[in-house]
């Protein structure tokens, strides 16, 4: 399952929505806004999506996943919007039969998340200046 | 066909979405970007181009009417 | 932080306190309680501790874990006595400034966790019998 | 010193702590609880043996009045 959201990300929900009597092992990843980039102070993020092709590539990604792994349920949410110190930005919470398995699914799943989704932040800096984050341009 | 602008290509370029009359390839219309915003050059290097939502070769031929999208590097996360 | 406990593992209120404006990841692993194991088919798990040095290996695990990544908070949790199927029987939150670090460290504890804490569990199988699990006796 | 027993080998052995007066080495208690448990041998050279809440090697001088604790391969988690 995949969303994209303006809401708060509830991943105690996401989750809970993974268990399964038939998995053991269940791992959840949050990325989380951080108060500083190197040494300059963020003090809010603001993402934006192509949401059509988003939520087409986070719905390959959970196939893929799911392709590579004995996954039971893979929930993967990812919030736009304005975003503040500590906010989760995106979830990604997987179960599965054993826990070597899961970690793995859920490493995948977020590796390739912020590979081939679009979605891009822009950093608003404590000085007052903002700048969207492209990595290697 | 319709191309959207994203980020920092779309603001430096400061337009939401352009439009095309003429056929032509994904690398013709890099070739055409480019000399059309000098200013991002750099970045559109950078960029993936997609064609009705899939990442796309500059071999491509891009149909009349598909939705293209310049998409600077990701940093989605 | 670590902690034996009888009662249901609230990993929600521990996410919660793993969660750091410095850490811009944060990953949970939940062990939960199988309802298959091979081809039987289990009811209920009994655990049991030696808890003074259970406590001991659980803390020099947490602290093992913080010397090689730079952790911002962990917290281990176990829980103990008769757990049913999907009962959640471990949590290991882990906060780290970026992924990778989180993924290692929390595999890492969980993994330590597994070879070193001495807890053990008991199978109750659904045709009524028991049996301790010791792995390779 | 006093041995804790845990897990099968505390229902093998029907006893939760064993006491004992004399002095010896890991490895002599070993050797003495396979003598006195032989239904349990299998089961205790594959277990690991804690004094004082710490993974002991057999050669080591058991101290009087050190809490010691037979430990089955373990399954938490």
């Amino acid at each position: 399952m995949i969303r994209l959201t303006r809401d708060v990300i509830d991943y105690h929900a996401l989750t809970e929505k993974v268990r399964r009597g038939d998995c053991g092992a269940v791992v959840l990843f949050l990325g989380t806004v951080r108060d500083l980039t190197g040494e300059r102070v963020t003090v809010a993020l603001d993402y934006e999506a192509y949401p059509a092709m988003a939520e087409k590539k986070m719905a390959e990604i959970e196939s893929d996943t799911r392709t590579r792994w004995p996954v039971g349920e893979i929930i993967l949410e990812h919030r736009l919007g304005r975003l503040e110190i500590g906010d989760v930005s995106v979830a990604v919470a997987v179960s599965c039969p054993h826990r070597a398995q899961a970690f793995e699914a859920c490493r995948h799943a977020i590796d390739r998340l912020k590979e081939l989704v679009p979605i891009w932040k822009k950093e608003n800096w404590a000085d007052g200046s903002t700048e969207w984050v492209h990595p290697g341009a | 066909m319709k191309v959207m602008l994203f980020a920092r290509a779309r603001e430096l370029i400061g337009i939401e979405r352009l439009e095309f009359e003429e056929s032509m390839t994904v690398g013709e219309l890099r070739a055409l970007l480019e000399r059309r915003f000098p200013k991002v050059a750099g970045l559109l290097k950078k960029s993936a181009i997609a064609v009705d939502n899939e990442f796309a070769e500059d071999a491509l031929q891009i149909p009349a009417g598909a939705e293209v999208a310049l998409l600077p590097p990701v940093s989605g996360g």
